[in-house]
This record gives C-alpha cells, structure tokens and sequence, in this order.
C-alpha cells in the first residue's frame, strides 16, 4: 500500500505552501501568470534570497545573525558608491567586508561569545559605515550589475533560474558534498567534530566567510534591481532572513538547515505580500494580514507535523 | 612504528617494554581544578592485547581514555606513542589517530543531525571526493554487519532518529572502519554495553576477541564483570585515580577483582533474591496499553510491586515509561495512572541532565514542592536532602555545588537515581538506570530498590540485563511496540525471556 | 472621463500619527471622489515595515493589478526608481509626494526641506539677533529629508554666523527617542537660545528641557496637537514664543487630485511645490482648531485647489 | 595577560553581571571627564530614568529567553504601542480611571502572551516567528484601536512617570523594586528553577515531572505584561501613548538580557545585569552626544563598544569538554 512517507512529506511542506501561495495569487490576479508577472513578483526576493542562505549558514553552527540586513545594506551603499565610480577600491572594500565576517566568526569561537550580541553591535557598525558612504540616499549601480541583475532570459524570468541554482549550488555543497557535511557536523554535536580531529575555529570562520559572501552577493543583487542604494535599504532583511529559514524547515539549533526549503521560503515571504496587495484589504489591516498569512502558511508545518506523529 | 597488524598475537604482558607499545603513559597526573582525576598512572598498550579496565564510578576511567586518544591533555607525565616521546603540549587527537588509536566514548558523540554514513565521514576526513557517500556507506554497512550481524540499521538513517542502543552500534561501527590512510590498531571501548541488550553485547565482545586475534588491540571499560572475564587477556583496576593492580585476566576470579575494586565481597545474591512472588491483589496504580498492542494485553503495576520490562534494546520499552510518565500528568487514552510518578534516565545526556546545574540542583528539582513554602525554595532544606543523598549514594564529588558535568558517567547516574528516589514519587519508572553503574553501588542500589517496594512503593523497571529481572516481582517482554509475553517472579528463566524476544526475528 | 480610471496610494510606513492622518485623509476625500463618480477606485497600500525594497515590491504588484495612476510616498528617492520606471513603461501615471523619486517619468509634489530648515534659522535670527548656541534634533539617519533639512539649517547658519549648532542628537523622528537623546546631552549641554527640529520631536524636548529643571529653549515645534497645547499653555503662562511648521499630511489629497488631473489629460508640469502649513505666534489658536486632538494639523484639498495650484505653476 | 584574561572569566562565572555594571561605569567615567566633571547627578537621574524602561521590558524578556534556545518575544514593540494606547484612552486624562486603564493595558498585554503561546504550542510555530507574526497582528490592532492619535495621560500617573524625590526618579525606585522581586522569583521560586530546567533540557525537565506547556505559558504571558505595563508608563513618561514609541526596545530588550549576562541559549540568567546593562545603553548615547559625535562615526562607535564588552566579558564554557 502505498503510504505517504512523512519524511517525504516534511521536506515538501515548504514547497506545498508555495505553491498553494502562487495558486491563490494565480486566481485572484491571472495576469501574474505569465514572464513578466512573475518576473515583477519575484526579482525582488532574489536579494531576499541570498541574504536568507547567508543567514542559513550562520544558523548551521548554531549562531544568529542581527547583523546581516545591515550588512546587505552596507554592501549596496559600497556598490553604489566605490564599486561603480573606483571598482578597485569599491572590490577591495568588498573583500575586505567579507574578511571582516570571517574575522567575527574567529572572534565568537575564540571567546565562545554570544553570536546574537556580536551581530547586534556589528549591527550597528555596518549601518554606520553605510551613512557615511551614503548619507542620503543615493548613488548609482555601476551599469555591469545592473545589466546582469536585469538580464532577460529566454521563456523563465532569471529570478526563478537564479533561486533555483542558488538553492541546488547550495544544496549540493553543503548537503551532500563531504565538506558541507562536516560544516553541519559543526553545529550538530561540536565537542565530537573536535574529538574527531578537526578544528572547529576553521569549521566556524569558513562558514561566516559564506555567509559574508553570500550577503555581499545579496547586496550587490538588490542595487542591481534598485539601481541605487541608501543606507537604510535593507534592514528588514534580518528578520526576512531568519523567517525564510525557519520557513524552509530550518531549526535554530542542532545544524538541521534545508537550502532548498530556505529558498522556497524567502520566495514565500515575498509572495505573502503580493497576495496581500491583490486582495484589496483597508491599509490598516494589512500589516495584520501579513501577519496571519505567516501564521497560516506556518500552520500548515505543524499539520504535517501531526501527521508524521501519528504515522510514528 | 614496529608494529603491524599482521602480527601474530602475543601474550599479554603487563609492563611490556615501551619499544614494542603502541601506546604507553607513564606517571601521567591529571587535576580538574581541586579535583586530582589521576595520580600517577603507568599503562602501556601493545598490539594484539585485550585490556580489560575496571574500577568504581570516578576512579579515572574515562579520564584516562581520553587522554589516551589525545582529547585531554595531561597535567603531568610522559606520554608516548609508538615509541616516540609527545610533548604534553603537542598531545592531539589527530597524533593519537595518526598511529591507529581510536576512542568509542563513554558519552556518545555522533551527530545527531547528520546520517549514519555523514558520521562516517565525519570521523575519517580521508573520505572525500567524488562517491564518498557510497563508500562510505558500504564501508559503514560492512562493519556493522561484520560486527552486529542482523543489526537492521540503515546507512542513510538520521541518528537523532535511532534509539540509543542503535547509535552506539553505529558508533562503534565506525570505530571499527578501515580506510585506506587509517587502520584501527587500539580501539577503547568506554562502557559500550551499557545501553546494549545482551544479544549484542555479546556480538560485540565476540568481535573484540577476533579483532585481537587478527593482531589488533582493545581496551575495554565495563562494570559489568561478565563481559571483561570474557573478553580481556589483561585487566587493569583503577581506584581514585591510580592503577591497583594490572595482571592477565587469568589471575583474577570475581571475587578477587571485586575485592581489588576496593568493594566488600559479594554475600550470597541468590538468597537475596529468591524471594516468592507476591500475589497481586488490590486495583493496580498503573495501566498502560502500549500504542502498537493490539490484543488487550496491558502492563500492570501494584502498589509495592517490581515490574520489569524485558526485551531486546528499542523494543518500545522506553516508549512505555514516557507514555506512563506523560499519563500521570495528562489525560491519556492508553494508560491509566494512580499516584504520583518520577522517573529515572538512562540516556542521562537527553533525558536526564542539566548541564548547567550543579548536582545539588540536579538532584533536588523533582522535590522542589516538598521543600519550599510559599512558592519559594528554602535554602537549608534543600541543602540537607543535597547532603542526605550525597552520603546515601555515595556520590563521588568534593562538594554537591559542583556542576553536574564534574561528575563520573556512573557518579552522574546516581544523581538521577538520587532525584527520583529522593521524591515523594509513589510510583518510579526506571529506563534502564544502571548503565555505568559500578558493582558495588549497584548493589546498594537494588537493595534499597527492594527495601522501598517493601514499604509500599512500587517499581516500574526497564531492563537490559537479565540478572536486574531476578529483581522483579513480574516482567513483561516487549517485541517491536508489543508485549510479547507475561512473567511471574516463579516462571523466570533467561531463556524464557530469549525466546520472546526472539521469537519472529529469528524466522 | 476618469470615472473608470483607477489610482492606488502606495505608502511605505504607518507607524505614527503623520502616516494615520495622511492615510484618513485619503480615504475620506478619495472615498468621497469614488461615490461621486469621479474615479472608478482609489485603493491605498501600505507596507508592513519602512523598508524601500518592500515598497518597489509593492509598487511591481500594482503594476501587474493594472492601476491607471499610483500616487507614491516612497521609501527613498531614489531606491524605488527602478520600479517607478517599470510603472512608467507600463503607461502608469506616477505622482509622488512628500517622499518624491527623482525618476524623470514621474511627477513630484515636493516640499522645499532645505527652506523647513534654513527657515528655522531666519525666525530665531529675528528672535535673537545677537545669536547664540543651538541644539539640533536630527531625523532618521540616511534618509534624504533628514540630509536636507539639516542641510538647510547649516546653510542658515552660515548665513547667520552668530548662531552655532553646537550639538547635534538623533531623534530619528520619535517622539520617545527625541526625549531621551534630548536628556542624555542637557548635562553636557551649555547654555542655547533655541532647539532646531525636524518635527514632531518639540514636545519630548521640552519635557526633556523641564525634566532636567532647565529653563526651556524657544523649541521649534512641527505641528503635533501636544506641541501646539504645551506651547498655547506656556505662551499664556509666561508668553513663550515660537512658530510651528510641517507639511499637511493631507497633501496625499492634493496629489490624488493632481493624479486624477493628468489621467483627465490634463497637462502638468513634472515638479509643482507645496508650501508647509506655518503657525506663528498669533496663529496659534486658529492653528489649534485645525488639529484634531492627539493627531497633526491637516488642510485637505479639493479638485479646485488643485487645478489652481496646477495652473499657478505653469 | 592569559591570566588576565583568565580571571575575566572567572569574574563573569561567579558574577555574570559584572560586565554590564563595569561597563556603564567605564563610560560613565568617560562622559564625566569630557563634561569636566560637572552634570554627573544630572547624568545618573536621567539614566536611571530611561534605563527603567529598558529594565521593564528587559525582564520580561528575560524570563522569555531564559525558556531555552529560539525563545524571544519580537511582539513587545506592538504590545507597548497597543497597551500604551489602550491605556491612555481609558484613562482619558483623568485619574479617577488610572486603575481601570492600568488593568485593561495588563489585560491586554495577557491576552497578547497567551496568543503568543497558542501560536507556539498549538500550531508549533517557533517562537521568533510567532511573535514576529503576532505583533503584526497587535499592530494592526494597536492602528485601528488608536489611529495614531496622542492622548495625554492623567497627571497623576504621568506625576509618577516623571517625578522625581531627591532627583531620583520615582520611576526607577518602582522597577529597581520589581527588579528585586523578579530576581527572587528567578532564582529562589519554584518557578524560576523549573523555568531554568526547561532552559537547559526540555526533554529532562518534562521528565523530571515539571508542567512544560504551563511554565511555558506563563513564561510569555509573564513578557507580555511586563511589556504592556513599559507601554503604560512609556505613555505617562512621553505625554501619550503613539504608535512607533516601542520600535527601539525590539532590539534593546534583547540587547539589554544578554549583554546583562543572560545566555541565550536558555536555562542561565540574572535580573541585576539588566540594569547594568539598561544604564550601559543609555549613558552610551549619553556619551557619544556628550562627545558631540557625528550620526555615522556614532553609530560604528556604539556597534564597537558593544562587541568590546562583551569580548571582554567573554562568556561561560562547558565544563566538561
Ligand atoms: N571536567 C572535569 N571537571 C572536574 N572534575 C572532573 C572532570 N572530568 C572528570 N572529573 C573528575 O575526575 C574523576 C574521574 O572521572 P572519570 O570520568 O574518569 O571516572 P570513570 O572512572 O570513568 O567513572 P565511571 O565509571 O563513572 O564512568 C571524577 O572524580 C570526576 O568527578
Ligand atoms: N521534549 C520536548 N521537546 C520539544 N518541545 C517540548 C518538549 N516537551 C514539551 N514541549 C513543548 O511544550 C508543550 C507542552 O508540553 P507538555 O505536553 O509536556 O506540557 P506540560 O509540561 O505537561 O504542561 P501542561 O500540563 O500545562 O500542558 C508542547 O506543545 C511542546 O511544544
Ligand atoms: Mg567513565
Ligand atoms: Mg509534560
């Protein structure tokens, strides 16, 4: 007989509820079903994207990252700045920040620190050196970015090609590759990834390194679409981050993380407000409705959930 | 690096000379801030030897283990491997795995997140490349089935998913792997049949005896003195700290390796234990219908009765219990709870402990109603149950203040014992508590168990050793989530219990 | 000819009394509009959070639910660019005000921030014309009004040199974070002639101002109802004097309006100007009765007042 | 220098708090010798003034993140608008109704923490995103119920909010109090140890014959209170209750826990450090606006001074490794 398997079933949840999201989307607004509406609906959830892998990373090892909307933001202000008008400073900048990423990763094992702490006050820095590149907004992307952000592909809008290889890319390299496997060792049981012999200030610095690449990618994505930057541009992606995660069957501790869930899930939370918008709601619901859309998509989880208890 | 594993097997011989060890201490001394762990240990391992490492609950074991594989550095002393002379300061666990030496910790250390195989490779970083993962797979698969024939666990299972005695079997298992850059030459095997049922136990120690004979060598620590007769050509006592004695096995008898434990001897146990089955009578205060039951059959308690819960490793006994401890606070459906409950753990890591706390709060926290007022814990009686049972169980620490963690695995587990039977529980559900448990101790502690049952508490028991049923008044044997069968105290026999545990996965 | 046209207002924050005003005002005259027939709908948006990335979002779903014309309160002027250009090229009709884009396509309803700051410099210079130390409450930081509001008030003070801002605290257009930025600098603070601000931080800075048992500055206040009363009760207890400034948040209705005139075809020019709602002195009580209690003062505008300021700027 | 910076270590063991207090006091010091020395009574009444707010809401969350990894409360800025609105138009400006208005916003405050919990236990969402969820929810509500529009609060309430005695603030003497009461609850109540328990092992602490799902709950109700009670005097404190008056304590309720000596990964916590770290936030603006520090530099400064500290404070290790 065939019996749904609930491991199965449990890994598909993030895409179920995308899926039940577009479907909705699809029938309240039928022109979003075509290139250029899906292209309009998801080109912005590609920065989105990143940034939540970024954060993906950080909560591999058992960390939080406050710190990453600042960071994205920053990186846009770089890149509409120095990159576009000295790319070599502007390139030396970048790399530089995601040294400085990796540093914090050193920093927090070295001193056993709390992540959520060190993230707040980078937090901080990050937005700082952001006003100071940019203190009104402003800027320009140089026109290389934008071009390749903007770039028209044949038949499937590049958002939904970019976050399908971001995910698999991802999800091959840290799910199924023999070092990915290690790098989530880290946050499973660290004291026996030590006794096996490996160092886990490398595991810790290499995974906050990512997570600096990914956020510069991220930043770089979004300036390409905005065409310009300020400083406060993307802050909320701290919170979207992290929500995309859990969204994606993420879990906070324990090094469980699904690439490919946290993917589908930054999808889902960009969507969740072009279904708000469609549905017409008074404005002063409708930062409530974005709230009860999480709670349903998010309900849906614990449904599943059930279902493989009972099946246990 | 004169050894190989071709060697043909020596015979054992303590104080071997250091050219011919694979590894070899000597006056090694290691303090954990007052705590003096050991004090002059010489131990030195040469190929094709079966070590048996006995000693109480915190007489340096583990301690000593670990610094054997390089993940404790010790404070004094000289360290050598191969032959060779390693600095204190240069101790690692990559020098340790360099020549060969592998560790099965006391406490697991596998990834809960990650698969079998992931764990695998995780272990042995020579895996990688291309089609690791179907390599290490087989590699995984090939051990086990070399080591625990019919062992029914799959390579691509998650081990946050495996029941405990499955995850030491793959523990084990990978410490067994040989990859092309890394042979096991010493495998030290901490306590590793203590989560295990008897039929497995006994594969591993078969293993360890062929392991040996093809020229490698074990080190293995076990309370329970059955499996070091069995298995070990030599056997090294430890007590507080230092090695008592360290001769071939075949010098000592039961008695005499009590003895050198530092234990009294052992007074007649049967005696002890032939006592008659009590008849049961009255309501019983527990009920419980395990979820998978399909005929009616029911675990009962009494009040003042043992009841033990037999069976191989996994078998839905430990579902039992949690679904007995739930029951007593929440409405349930399946079983049926009269009086209040405490329940002691055997997986202490997930079940039982609060790392944070010290053992005092450790052992104080199921009685915390019973000794404050008003909501509010009162200092001085929470310090004199601290002390009370500090003394009753002999728990081996210089202050209840400490951290749990300072504790010895077995020290750690009368803690929990200590928890439990400290509390105004009427009903305790034990899941397989002695693992770790030194001889001695245990003996108090079934004592008291039977004393407690005779003043009217009752005892709900999960066992893996058989000799823990002799305890009991009436046993219920579990197969795959079911009661297979129902024993009194008079129709006990181990073959008996065998038998149903067997049954349909033999056939 | 508009009757089954369709405006959206795309909003990008909610979160104080200024948006809630701005976004009444809307539906009142909008909804008003719709029932008369002038418009087929006037559908307001706003996001969860300030964030520019959410507002371009929102901006692309309108584009894709076919509005004729989107009225805009963006997020940055230049961050939404992109999305106003998609909306452009989809022969959408984009107005922005208050927070206007710099993208050519769209029109602007701006109001002259650098004259808000540099405005505040003149009145104290006529109060005191020896001059004196000031103090400035800036906004959000990196944001663009905030720059060009502070950027007006050093332009004022460069052309007044007997004032200097001798410090500079964050209030980031909180009430509450005004007040205590205000407190942590009194201590530190020597003695000034008048507090420069970017609104809505004038009552938190003078509860700072008594709270530290100083006597009070001539704060500069930004037309809240509790700025207003502090100020009336202070004025007929010892005669303090001030003036008060803000845009209306009802210049959402005027840009409704100047939205629905281009849909009409009319022509309009990209850039028109708004002058900020003043209250002097004397205007005090008439300015009083035109802000609803607790909330900001507001002017709404009819068709008319917009098509005179549309001709007027032509 | 390592044995420096081994007996941080062991000054953060025994008094985790330490930090916090050396802290504020480094920069206070700081502050006074830019300003010549003079203001300092000035500077400890403001600070211990705002810091109560800081404090209030801290404690809440505390006992919140004390519950164990993932648990924080991210609805406390909506609930401080939403009570602190509710509050004041009950209120209405007249002190015959501050007992009224006081119960309606606690009330309310409760009802926030049980849907919190309902979210979390019924529908299994983890926490931080449950709450994220709820406050959405709250502010939605927080805009309908108020519309934004500022509502003065009665003078003996706001008397209370912003009076001083001696140049202390009225204030802080009541949450410095509630502060006492929260750390004996913490660390001598039933409550508290099995709040610790679950911190540390759920999984132990369930079998260990503790109610989880009712500590738990009583944990978020317990948050949600303290933060409608901050909504509440915040009001009083800023003449009326507005919609964005909570938005800066989203992160400083979190920030002011851990950098108080709280781990975050649940089951180890202590209420003086919040206030150490309550008065460390504010004198730090307070010593960045004394230095006349530009917005940018500021806030770069600030993220370091953060990190500094708790670098310097280091954190707990396993024992046993
Ligand atoms: N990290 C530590 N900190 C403080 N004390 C420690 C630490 N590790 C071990 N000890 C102490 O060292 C002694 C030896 O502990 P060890 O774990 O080696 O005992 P053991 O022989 O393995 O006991 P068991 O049979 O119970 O496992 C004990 O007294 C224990 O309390
Ligand atoms: N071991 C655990 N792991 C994860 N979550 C748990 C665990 N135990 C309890 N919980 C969480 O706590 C909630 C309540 O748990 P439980 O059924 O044990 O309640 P309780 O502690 O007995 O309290 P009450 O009787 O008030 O419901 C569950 O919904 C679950 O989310
Ligand atoms: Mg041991
Ligand atoms: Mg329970």
């Amino acid at each position: 007989m065939a019996r749904l398997d609930p491991k199965l079933l449990r890994a598909a949840v993030p895409a179920l509820s995308l899926a039940l999201l577009l479907v909705a989307i699809f029938i309240i607004q039928p022109r979003t079903m075509s290139y250029f509406g899906l292209n309009l609906m998801l080109n912005l959830a590609l920065p989105i994207a990143f940034a939540t892998m970024a954060q993906l990373f950080i909560l591999t090892v058992n960390d939080l990252d406050l710190s990453i909307g600042g960071f994205v933001s920053m990186v846009a202000c770089i890149a509409a700045t120095w990159l576009n008008e000295t790319p070599l400073l502007g390139i030396a900048a970048l790399i530089a920040s995601i040294a400085a990423y990796a540093a914090l990763g050193a920093l927090i094992h070295l001193r056993n620190l709390p992540s959520i702490v060190v993230t707040l006050g980078m937090s901080f820095v990050w937005l700082g050196c952001a006003v100071l590149l940019l203190p009104s907004p402003g800027g320009a992307a140089p026109d290389w970015l934008t071009a390749i952000v903007k770039f028209k592909m044949p038949f499937v809008p590049l958002a939904i090609v970019a976050s399908a290889v971001l995910g698999l890319v991802v999800h091959f390299g840290l799910m199924r590759s023999a070092g990915g496997v290690v790098l989530r060792a880290s946050g499973g049981n660290p004291q026996a990834v030590a006794k096996a012999g490996w160092s886990l200030l490398k595991l810790k610095v290499t995974m906050y390194a990512l997570a600096g690449t990914f956020g510069v990618l991220s930043g770089l994505i979004l300036v390409g679409t905005t065409t310009s930057a300020d400083a406060n541009i993307a802050l909320r992606y701290t919170l979207l981050s992290i929500a995309g995660v859990i969204l994606g069957g993420g879990e906070f501790t324990g090094g469980r993380v699904s690439p490919i869930g946290a993917v589908l899930g930054a999808l889902t939370l960009a969507l969740v407000g072009s279904l708000l918008s469609f549905l017409r709601i008074s404005p002063e619901w409708q930062i409530g409705a974005q709230g009860l859309m999480l709670i349903v998509v998010l309900a849906l989880r614990s449904l599943v959930n059930r279902f493989e208890e009972r099946a246990q | 690096m004169t050894t190989h594993s071709q060697q043909q097997r020596r015979e054992a011989m303590p104080g071997s000379s250091l050219q011919d060890s694979l590894v070899a201490l000597s006056g090694v001394t290691k303090t954990f801030g007052a705590v003096r762990a050991l004090a002059g240990v010489d131990l030195s391992v040469g190929p094709g030897e079966c070590i048996g490492l006995v000693g109480h609950n915190g007489a340096g074991k583990s301690t000593l283990m670990q610094i054997l594989a390089g993940t404790l550095r010790p404070t004094d002393g000289r360290y050598d491997l191969g032959g060779e002379t390693v600095a204190l300061s240069d101790v690692s666990v990559s020098k340790a795995q360099g020549v060969g030496i592998r560790c099965v910790f006391q406490e697991l250390s596998l990834c809960p997140n990650l698969t079998a195989t992931e764990n695998v490779r995780v272990r042995h970083a020579a895996l990688s490349g291309f089609g690791w993962r179907k390599r290490a797979a087989k590699l995984l698969t090939e051990a086990l089935d070399d080591i625990f024939p019919g062992h029914g666990i799959s390579p691509g299972a998650t081990v946050g998913d495996l029941s405990l005695g499955r995850r030491q079997m793959v523990e084990i298992a990978i410490n067994f792997i040989a990859t092309e850059s890394s042979h096991p030459r010493l495998v030290i095997l901490d306590e590793p049949t203590s989560s295990l049922d008897q039929s497995v136990a006994s594969q591993l120690l078969a293993y360890a005896r062929r392991f040996v004979e093809a020229g490698g060598s074990i080190i293995l620590i076990s309370h329970i003195l059955g499996d070091i007769f069995s298995t070990a050509g030599r056997i090294v006592v430890m007590r507080d700290g230092a090695v008592v004695a360290d001769r071939p096995a075949s010098e000592f008898d039961r008695a005499s390796l009590v003895a050198a434990m530092g234990h009294v001897a052992e007074d007649d146990e049967d005696e002890a234990l032939a006592h008659a089955a009590k008849a049961r009578i009255g309501e019983p205060v527990v009920i419980a219908r395990p979820p998978k039951q399909a005929n009616g059959a029911a675990v009962s308690l009494h009040r003042g009765e043992i009841v033990g819960l037999a069976g191989l490793a996994g078998h839905g006994q430990t579902a039992l219990l949690r679904l007995v401890q739930h029951a007593a606070y929440h409405r349930s459906r399946l079983a049926e709870v009269r009086g209040r409950i405490a329940f002691v753990a055997g997986d202490r890591q997930s079940d039982g402990v609060f790392p944070l706390w010290s053992i005092g709060e450790n052992v104080t926290i199921r009685s915390l109603p019973a000794l404050s007022r008003l909501g509010f814990v009162s200092s001085a009686r929470e310090a004199a149950m601290e002390a009370e049972w500090k003394d009753t169980l002999k728990i081996r620490t210089p202050d209840m203040d400490d951290n749990i963690l300072t504790l010895s695995g077995g020290n750690q587990q009368k803690a929990l014992f200590a928890r439990a039977l400290g509390s105004d529980a009427e009903i305790i559900a034990m899941d397989d508590p002695m693992r770790g448990v030194d001889v001695g101790t245990k003996r108090e502690v079934y004592e008291r168990i039977r004393k407690e049952a005779g003043e009217g508490r009752s005892f709900l028991w999960y066992t893996t050793e058989f000799d823990e049923l002799l305890h009991c008044d009436h046993v219920y044997v579990f197969r795959e989530g079911r009661i297979v069968a129902e024993l009194d105290r008079g129709e006990l026999t181990e073959e008996k219990v065998l038998q149903s545990s067997f049954d349909e996965a033999a056939a | 000819q508009t009757a089954d046209k369709s405006i959206a207002l795309s909003n990008n924050y909610a979160g104080n009394s200024w948006r809630q005003a701005m976004i009444n005002s809307w539906e009142e005259v909008t909804g008003k509009a719709v029932e008369d027939g002038i418009v087929g709908s006037a559908d307001a948006f706003t996001t969860a959070e300030n964030s520019a990335t959410e507002q371009a979002a929102q901006l692309q779903n309108m584009i894709l639910q076919g509005y004729d014309a989107i009225v805009l309160n963006s997020a940055s002027p230049t961050a939404l660019n992109g999305a106003v250009k998609e909306a452009c090229d989809a022969g959408i009709t984009v107005v922005s005000f208050d927070g206007v884009v710099t993208e050519p396509c769209a029109w602007r309803i701006a109001v002259d921030f650098k004259k808000m700051g540099s405005d505040q410099i003149e009145y104290l210079a006529e109060r005191y014309p020896d001059g004196g130390k000031l103090l400035e409450i800036r906004g959000l930081p990196g944001t663009s009004v905030d720059e060009e509001i502070h950027a007006g008030i050093v332009e004022g003070v460069k052309a007044h040199p007997q004032f200097e801002v001798v410090r500079e605290v964050q209030g980031d257009w909180t009430q509450t974070v005004a007040q205590k930025s205000v407190a942590s600098v009194l201590a530190s603070l020597p003695e000034v002639v008048g507090v420069v601000t970017q609104g809505g931080d004038g009552y938190g800075a003078a509860q700072a101002f008594k709270a530290a048992g100083r006597e009070v500055p001539t704060i500069i206040m930004g037309n809240r109802h509790d700025e207003l009363t502090w100020w009336k009760e202070q004025k007929d207890a010892n005669g303090y004097e001030t003036f008060s400034q803000s845009i209306a948040p009802g210049v959402s209705t005027l840009a409704f309006w100047v939205a629905q005139q281009i849909l009409d075809g009319k022509d309009v020019p990209k850039d028109l100007v708004v002058p900020t709602l003043r209250i002097d002195q004397d205007g005090l009580a008439e300015g009083l009765e035109m802000t609803p209690e607790g909330g900001v003062t507001n002017q709404e505008y009819t068709q008319d007042q917009a098509a005179e300021l549309i001709s007027s700027a032509q | 220098m390592t044995s420096r910076l081994a007996k941080f270590q062991s000054i953060w063991q025994s008094a985790p708090y330490a930090f916090a207090f050396i802290g504020a006091m480094v920069i206070f010091a700081i502050t006074l010798i830019a300003n010549q020395g003079s203001g300092a009574g000035q500077i400890v009444s403001a600070a211990l003034a705002f810091g109560s707010f800081y404090a209030l809401v801290g404690i809440g969350q505390m006992f919140v993140i004390t519950s164990g990894p993932g648990n924080i409360d991210l609805s406390v800025p909506a609930n401080i608008a939403l009570s602190g609105a509710v509050a004041m138009s009950i209120m209405g400006g007249s002190d015959a109704m501050i007992p009224l208005g006081l119960l309606a916003a606690l009330g309310c405050g409760a009802a926030i923490g049980c849907v919190n919990y309902a979210l979390i236990s019924v529908l299994r969402i983890p926490p931080i995103i449950a709450t994220l969820s709820s406050s959405f929810v709250v502010q939605s509500l927080a805009i309908v119920y108020g519309r934004g529009l500022r509502i003065t609060p009665p003078p003996f309430l706001a008397e209370i909010a912003t009076g001083r005695v001696a140049g202390i603030p009225i204030l802080s003497v009541l949450v410095i109090a509630l502060a006492g009461v929260m750390a004996l609850v913490l660390h001598r109540s039933i409550y508290g140890r099995f709040l610790k328990a679950i911190g540390q092992n759920m999984n132990a602490a369930s079998l260990a014959g503790i109610r989880v799902g009712l500590v738990r709950f009583g944990t978020y109700v317990l948050c949600a209170i303290f933060a409608a009670l901050c909504g509440v005097l915040l009001a009083a404190f800023s003449g009326g209750a507005s919609l964005n008056m909570g938005e800066e304590y989203l992160l400083a309720s979190i920030a002011v826990v851990v950098i108080g000596g709280t781990s975050v990964a649940g089951g180890f916590s202590n209420v003086s450090g919040i206030w150490g770290a309550a008065l460390f936030l504010y004198l730090l603006v307070t010593m960045m606006n004394t230095l006349g520090v530009g917005t940018g530099l500021r806030q770069i400064l600030t993220g370091l001074i953060i990190v500094a500290v708790i670098t310097l404070a280091g954190s707990r290790r396993g024992v046993r490794e």
